[in-house]
């Protein structure tokens, strides 16, 4: 805590590491992402489906890890900016027809990254604790809004029974209802993502954010005006989080206010503790063990009568990959590679 | 204001400070003090324990604001601005207790610093290591403060006293026209100390500097003027000489033997 | 709202917000002082309010003693288990990011609430109080107030005195939030902090399973219910600036009263009037109302 | 030499003693006897291994090679606060105050009876000895000027009534009337009997207030004797200090 | 085809709140499958189980499980009204036979009605009816409602208001608090304020027991009669103690029926799960009644879901709660029965109102 001991050191060390090491590291990632594109060729629709719900959560995760892992503010109200991503796709998208995506795409986000600024210029001005827990109050009132009044819809949600159209002039370019093309949509974006990040933070704007989760009174000694950064930061990790929201919505055609409860937050925080801070690849590792995890435990086929508590053996798995892996799911290969 | 001060008086007092004050509940901590930093000259502030230098600098820096009293820089009226904003203009400083990026490289925590002057925060592609202007600047910085051997290491690694000489490159890396500097030879060893007492003359040139130093024979080494606090008060302010031979300094201060 | 209705709402206020308080004590004291955010703290209280309702019969037919001996052998029985808690699950933790704390609290939530389901079942039930406290005072023409709600009431203010006097004015208590600051230093003064942690860990977890015990006569005992309880707890805890007793207890009523208002006043917004208050404290006082120490 | 002394007088007995901070070998194997009542200087450039050196001593870091032993007992690799309870007395580098606890609180937490039950140190003779913190005693450990949290520490150190007290750069950061009050303090508690292990960049003082000095250089031993006779050894103080 | 196992898909809930009401309902339906030898319409039966967790942002995903991976025929689910909508939809969309064993939502008999969507249960609008009927005829002039802001809520007191203010009552003032807070001390300091005649309340589960023990600390009970859906009084007994003792409550099911039907079942389920049955288990029991009547009417290919549907309409499910029928909108037709507890039973005291039909505003089946 106040002392700094050496096992405490890593993390944003490896960040500046020199050059070669991280094209190395980018390969798996890459592979990864290809065997993605492959996916849908292989696999049975609930799988494929699966699959989509793990990519759209890894983006959520991603936009999280922007803030906690890189820039050492704890959200704990994502869910509030996934949440708006997603109703705003619901209630913006007509009754009898899909809306264009050129302008409900950027509302989505834009919303999320509008209330994000709101938010982020209020509380912005706390910090630690005291910062994750304003975060919970905004998106905990957010939730309200969503539950409780007539624009939401209620605690039943809202349904949308059309994705959007993908036009340029009267030109389709995608209809993202047929086939696996909304799968390689979401793969677009969550690749887009993934690379947007890892180019920002190799950025000065991104080693900024480094050096503020550092020691950010030094950063303001040296002349960064900290809080326009810090703003920046959060108001596009929201809009990330909306759009995560926007691909949930169209996913299942369906909105509902759990999605921007604290569960939900708490969730995709464990995400990316689980794979590892300060590495944009643990946000993905986590996203996809924490589901999997999940399903697996939950599986009849593999557990039989014992998945009914599947919680406790998730709960147990989680205990056993704290003691275990110090520095999360990363940790792992990180220490193949050191070696 | 500014426009009431001739222009030659504007350049070279690059900061002034005016009857500043800063109270912590009851506690004056630091009570009506003026002094003017010129170009050029090293000006040395030591005092008691307490006596509320760190509090001066901190109020000069804008790390915290002032009760009473108003800050100049380069002649404009910087009471009111951030700190990040003084630093831009020109305001480095280096802290009492180590503020470095304990998980960075040396050279990253260098040209992390450099990068203010090339902030570019909008430029989210371009990778921040190509940014040579603030390269080059670590480098210099590191040079100058002995630590290009370290350059590599985690900072955190370091030994105290390295650490100290890191605090001062990463305040030398934003290439600040005035440079306020805490303490800045606690905890270094002779040889270290002799280095930095002669970068202290090397800078002393071009900037202006306010020294905050309980090592004694350094001040008296380098100081051009000395003031000295007490209880955040201005007993005496002079040269060096004049201080020396102060009766209630030596009383308050310095003691016998000096 | 006439002068008497008034009152008593402010009773019910101050009622729910010491109850709140006995919650979040245990928290604030795990939180603050050991930096260790605790998200399990809601099981804690659920395991004390089944420990009532499953202890009793257990109690009374081999120590032949009631309510209180209950409540006694449910304190031993919690101090005994935040002790090897900290000891297996957390003592190996301070080193590590917070957040992997938090990880780990999460773990503990799912096998607490699963071992509850295994052991004791799914279904809702019911504790009986005490039968000299299960009387009633009249209000008012129609309501009365039922005594054992004072007599939480009353064990939640002893509680908040002795952990005010226990963190500020004992050695014990100086050393505790030392080794909070600066963990090594702590020990080089020769303070063993590993047990001194494992002490407040277990008094934490026994304040938690407290309030759930005394709690469980008018909230029942069911499922989940530590869930609930956890997030207000965490408000409660930052508004009155974390690690503070005195925040706390502060923070409690003030929530007890925007809650209790809320509800009467604006019934459709109720569920936001708490996260209202927070955000509004916190703009204002950026760092809870008292700092810590 | 120190070897001839009989053992139940050593206090403190450190033998090829090795520390690494993970790749980098830090201390080489270095070897240290106190023995009751003495006063040691430990001497050295910037980052040579003092610090770590004392650290180790005080389990804080682990030894990677060689013994401890306090007291007569076998010490190494027990936990600080076992190390600290056998009369051990800790000014750190940097001080470590508790920035949470008021003065009063930092100075009594520490407080209890030496090893011999001896009860010297009271919080009034060390408000006695450092006024300044009698007059701050209610605040804030963290609000204290640099100088006022040196003598805390040293205060704090003291209040364990230790057999043998550490200072690491006890004066750093302190104003000369205050330093010299400091090197008073350490003067007195070396003729009171407690044993001392002193770090300071001010080597000339370290070799007139102790018995004997061990120079470090690269985590080694490479210069020992009476402090007496180091101060006339112009060449070895220029060739390992830089003076 | 009608020689392969038939796949029976339960998605319930095994975890949170509502676990113990998901095991009943999954004893209830087995409990018929084993009557009728493990098989319905002559076809092997092959479980599948999926624990929503009564999370609704889950509920598609579950849902897509026994769909999509599993490919199951019939799906049983679920308890929460939020979560059943979900499924309906996705029901809706792959048209895939869904049975609701619990969840009241109107919606799902309402604008979300299919052919291929069944309710063995209720509509939240039913009970509260019934029981605004019980009111209004009691004399009641003045009530106050009282429950938690959600849907269920929501439906209960606007179903309870609806008959109560047919008759010539009036409510004067809805109470309600967030879900699932059970701090009800202010509330009830408003009811004893504004001293209504009566009291309608929609709570399940523990906010059940704990309403209903401090409305009775809180002295109510002697001077304003609460009454409420019979979830209220369900399940919670034990817990609630003599707090409940007298209060009435409305139902489709009841202690105490007391006809051969009801006991025979009884005793059944006694028998295979070492537990007294419930009103969760009847509704359990009932969808696999439905269930078999439909397959047995198409001989047990499921794909032929008009002919399921037109024989499960013209069917009378012979179910422990008395006889039923399946309303236009797949919704039951049943009596109410108005209950009162005595000891730890919810005695029936006779019937509320007599063959009840959910309007199913919004249905166009
Ligand atoms: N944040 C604060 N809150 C309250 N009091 C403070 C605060 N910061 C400093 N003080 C008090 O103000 C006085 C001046 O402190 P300051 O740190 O400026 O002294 P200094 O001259 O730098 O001393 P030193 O030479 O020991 O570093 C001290 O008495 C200190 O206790
Ligand atoms: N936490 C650490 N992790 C890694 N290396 C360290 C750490 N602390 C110190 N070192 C390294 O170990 C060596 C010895 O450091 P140490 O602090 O013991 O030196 P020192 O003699 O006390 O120096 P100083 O006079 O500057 O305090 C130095 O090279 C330093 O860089
Ligand atoms: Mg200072
Ligand atoms: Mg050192």
């Amino acid at each position: 805590m106040n002392t700094t001991t050496l096992s405490a050191l890593p993390a944003s060390a490896q960040a500046a590491a020199p050059a070669p090491r991280r094209s190395l590291k980018a390969v798996p990632v890459l592979l990864g992402f290809a065997v993605l594109a492959l996916l849908p060729l292989g696999l049975s629709g609930f799988y494929v489906e699966l699959t989509m719900k793990i990519m759209i959560l890894a983006l959520f995760a991603l936009s999280l890890e922007l803030l906690v892992g890189q820039t050492g503010l704890v959200c704990f109200g994502h869910a509030g900016f996934f949440g708006i991503g997603a109703y705003v796709a619901a209630l913006l998208t007509p009754q009898a027809g899909g809306a264009s995506l050129w302008w409900l795409l950027p509302a989505s986000m834009g919303a999320a990254g509008l209330y994000a600024l709101a938010v982020g210029a209020l509380s912005l001005r706390t910090k630690g604790v005291y910062f994750i827990m304003i975060t919970l109050a905004f998106a905990q009132m957010a939730y309200f809004v969503a539950h409780d009044t007539p624009l939401g819809g209620g605690s039943d949600g809202i349904y949308l029974y059309f994705k959007p159209e993908v036009k340029l002039g009267d030109f389709q370019l995608l209809d993202l209802d047929t086939g696996h093309t909304y799968y390689y949509f979401v793969l677009g974006c969550l690749a887009a993502t993934f690379a947007l990040l890892a180019l920002l933070l190799r950025s000065r704007f991104g080693r900024a954010l480094a050096g503020i989760k550092a020691n950010e009174q030094r950063m303001r000694a040296a002349g960064f005006a900290t809080y326009p950064y810090k703003l920046a930061a959060f108001v596009l990790s929201a809009s990330l989080a909306g759009l995560a929201g926007f691909l949930y919505a169209l996913k299942d055609g369906f909105v509902n206010p759990e999605i921007l409860s604290w569960h939900h937050s708490g969730a995709v925080l464990l995400m990316i503790i689980l794979g590892g801070l300060g590495h944009l690849r643990g946000a993905l590792l986590g996203a996809l063990a924490f589901t999997l995890l999940q399903e697996l435990y939950q599986s009849e086929a593999i557990f039989g009568a014992f998945a009914k508590h599947w919680q406790l053996s998730l709960g147990l798995t989680i205990i056993a990959f704290v003691a275990l892996l110090p520095h999360g799911l990363v940790g792992l290969f990180n220490r193949k590679e050191a070696q | 204001m500014a426009a009431v001060m001739n222009p030659g008086a504007a350049t070279d007092a690059l900061l002034v400070a005016k009857e500043v004050s800063r109270r912590f509940g009851g506690l004056k901590a630091v009570d009506g003090v003026s002094l003017t930093l010129e170009r050029g000259s090293l000006h040395a502030v030591i005092g008691t324990n307490g006596a509320g230098k760190s509090t001066l600098i901190n109020l000069l820096s804008g790390e915290i604001p002032p009760s009473a009293g108003r800050v100049l820089l380069m002649g404009q009226d910087a009471t009111g601005w951030s700190q990040p904003r003084r630093a831009r203009a020109g305001l480095g400083r280096s802290y009492q207790r180590n503020t470095i990026f304990v998980n960075f490289t040396v050279r990253e925590n260098c040209r992390l610093a450099a990068q203010s002057r090339w902030q570019r925060a909008w430029d989210w592609w371009t990778p921040a290591q190509r940014c040579a202007s603030s390269q080059a600047a670590a480098e210099e910085a590191l040079r100058k403060a002995g630590l290009t051997a370290q350059a590599g290491r985690i900072a955190g690694a370091l030994s105290h006293g390295q650490k100290r000489q890191l605090e001062i490159a990463m305040c030398l890396a934003t290439a600040p026209k005035v440079l306020l500097l805490d303490e800045p030879l606690a905890g270094m060893g002779a040889e270290e100390t002799e280095r930095m007492l002669a970068l202290l003359g090397e800078l002393k040139s071009e900037h202006a500097i306010l020294l905050v130093e309980h090592d004694m024979d350094a001040v008296f080494r380098v100081a051009d003027r000395i003031t000295v606090m007490v209880n955040g008060r201005v007993i005496a302010s002079d040269t060096p000489a004049a201080v020396r031979s102060n009766r209630e300094v030596q009383i308050a201060y310095l003691g016998e033997s000096h | 709202m006439d002068l008497a209705t008034f009152l008593i709402q402010c009773l019910n206020a101050v009622q729910y917000g010491l109850l709140l308080f006995l919650v979040a004590s245990g928290l604030t004291l795990i939180f603050g002082i050991m930096g260790v955010i605790n998200l399990a703290h809601g099981s804690f209280y659920m395991i004390g309010a089944y420990m009532a309702y499953a202890l009793a019969p257990w109690v009374n037919q081999t120590l032949g003693g009631g309510f209180f001996t209950t409540l006694l052998v449910g304190m031993v029985l919690s101090v005994l288990l935040g002790y090897v808690l900290e000891w297996v699950f957390f003592s190996y933790l301070y080193e590590r990011e917070h957040l992997q704390q938090v990880l780990m609290t999460y773990g503990l939530i799912l096998v607490f609430e699963e071992l509850r389901s295994i052991v004791v079942g799914n279904d809702v039930y019911g504790v009986q109080p005490p039968d000299w406290l299960s009387g009633s005072i009249p209000l008012g023409d129609v309501m009365t107030y039922p005594v054992y709600r004072l007599f939480i009431s009353a064990v939640c203010i002893a509680v908040a005195v002795g952990m005010w006097a226990l963190i500020t004015r004992t050695r014990l208590g100086m050393r505790i939030r030392a080794g909070a600051s600066n963990r090594e230093m702590a020990r080089a003064m020769g303070v063993n902090i590993r047990l001194l942690y494992r002490i407040v860990f277990a008094l934490g977890v026994a304040l938690a399973a407290l309030a759930g015990m005394i709690a469980a006569p008018v909230s029942s005992v069911y499922p989940n219910m530590g869930a609930g309880v956890l997030i207000v707890c965490f408000v409660v805890v930052v508004i009155g600036g974390i690690g503070s007793i005195k925040g706390a207890l502060v923070a409690a009523l003030l929530v007890g009263f925007v809650d209790t208002f809320g509800k009467v006043l604006f019934p459709s917004a109720a569920g936001l009037a708490v996260y209202v208050l927070m955000a509004l404290m916190l703009l204002w006082k950026p760092e809870g109302l008292f700092k810590a120490g | 030499m120190s070897a001839a002394q009989p053992s139940q007088d050593v206090l403190l007995e450190a033998s090829d003693l090795h520390a690494h901070y993970g790749q980098s070998h830090v201390l080489q194997g270095v070897a240290l006897r106190i023995a009751r009542g003495e006063a040691v200087g430990l001497l050295g450039r910037n980052g040579m291994g003092k610090t770590t050196f004392i650290r180790t001593l005080l389990g804080q870091v682990r030894a990677s090679g060689g013994r401890v032993r306090v007291a007569g007992r076998d010490m190494t690799g027990q936990p600080t606060e076992r190390i600290a309870r056998l009369g051990i007395g800790y000014v750190p580098e940097g001080r470590g105050v508790f920035p949470n606890l008021s003065v009063r609180e930092n100075l009594v937490m520490a407080a209890r009876p030496g090893t011999r039950g001896q009860r010297d140190w009271t919080l009034e003779r060390v408000l006695k000895t450092f006024p300044r913190l009698a007059e701050r005693l209610d605040h804030g450990g963290g609000q204290l000027s640099g100088g006022e949290q040196q003598m805390m520490a040293i205060g704090r150190a003291l209040m364990t009534n230790p057999e043998l007290m550490i200072l690491d750069e006890a004066t750093e950061g302190l104003a000369p009337l205050v330093v010299a009050e400091i090197w008073r303090v350490i003067g007195l508690i070396r003729a009171s009997g407690i044993a001392s292990l002193v770090v300071d960049r001010d080597f000339r003082k370290v070799l007139t207030h102790t018995d004997r000095c061990v120079v470090l250089e690269k985590g080694r031993v490479v210069l020992e004797g009476p402090s007496a006779a180091l101060a006339k050894d112009e060449a070895a103080l220029h060739r390992y200090l830089g003076v | 085809q009608a020689g392969a196992k038939l796949k029976v898909g339960f998605m319930l809930p095994y975890t949170g709140t509502y676990a113990a009401l998901g095991s009943a309902i999954e004893n209830g339906f087995r409990l018929y499958v084993q009557e009728q030898g493990g098989k319905l319409a002559g076809r092997e039966i092959e479980f599948l189980k999926v624990d929503d967790e009564s999370d609704p942002s889950k509920a598609t995903d579950n849902v897509n499980k026994l769909i999509k991976r599993d490919q199951v025929d019939v799906i049983i689910g679920t308890v929460h009204s939020g979560v059943a909508m979900a499924m309906a939809k996705a029901a809706r969309e792959s048209n895939t036979l869904l049975i609701v064993p619990n969840a009241g939502a109107d919606a799902v008999t309402g604008p979300m009605c299919a052919p291929n969507i069944f309710r063995s249960s209720f509509s939240n609008w039913q009970p509260a009816y019934a029981m605004g009927d019980v009111a209004a005829k009691r004399g009641h002039k003045k009530a106050i409602t009282i429950t938690w802001k959600y849907a269920a809520g929501d439906e209960s007191v606007a179903g309870f208001k609806e008959a109560f203010e047919k008759g010539g009552g009036q409510v004067v003032k809805q109470l309600n608090l967030p879900f699932p807070n059970v701090e009800f001390q202010a509330l009830l300091t408003e009811i004893a304020a504004a001293k209504p005649d009566a009291v309608y309340t929609f709570f399940a589960g523990g906010g059940a027991v704990k309403f209903v023990k401090d409305y009775a600390a809180a002295g109510l009970n002697k001077t304003i009669p609460l009454y409420g859906a019979g979830f209220l009084t369900d399940g919670t007994l034990e817990a609630q103690g003599d707090a409940a003792q007298g209060l009435l409550t409305t139902l489709h099911y009841a202690d105490g029926l007391n006809t051969p039907r009801d006991n025979a079942f009884r005793l059944a389920y006694a028998k295979a799960f070492k537990l007294q049955p419930d009103v969760y288990a009847v509704q359990g029991y009932d969808a696999a009644q439905m269930l078999g009547v439909g397959l047995n009417a198409v001989k047990g290919d499921v794909s032929k879901k008009a002919e399921f549907g037109a024989a499960l309409k013209a069917a009378k499910i012979d179910s422990p709660r008395g006889p039923f029928t399946i309303a236009k909108n797949n919704n039951p037709v049943q009596d109410f029965y108005l209950r009162k507890v005595e000891g730890k039973e919810n005695k029936s005291i006779g019937i509320a109102v007599k063959a009840l039909a959910d309007p199913g505003r919004g249905c166009k089946l």
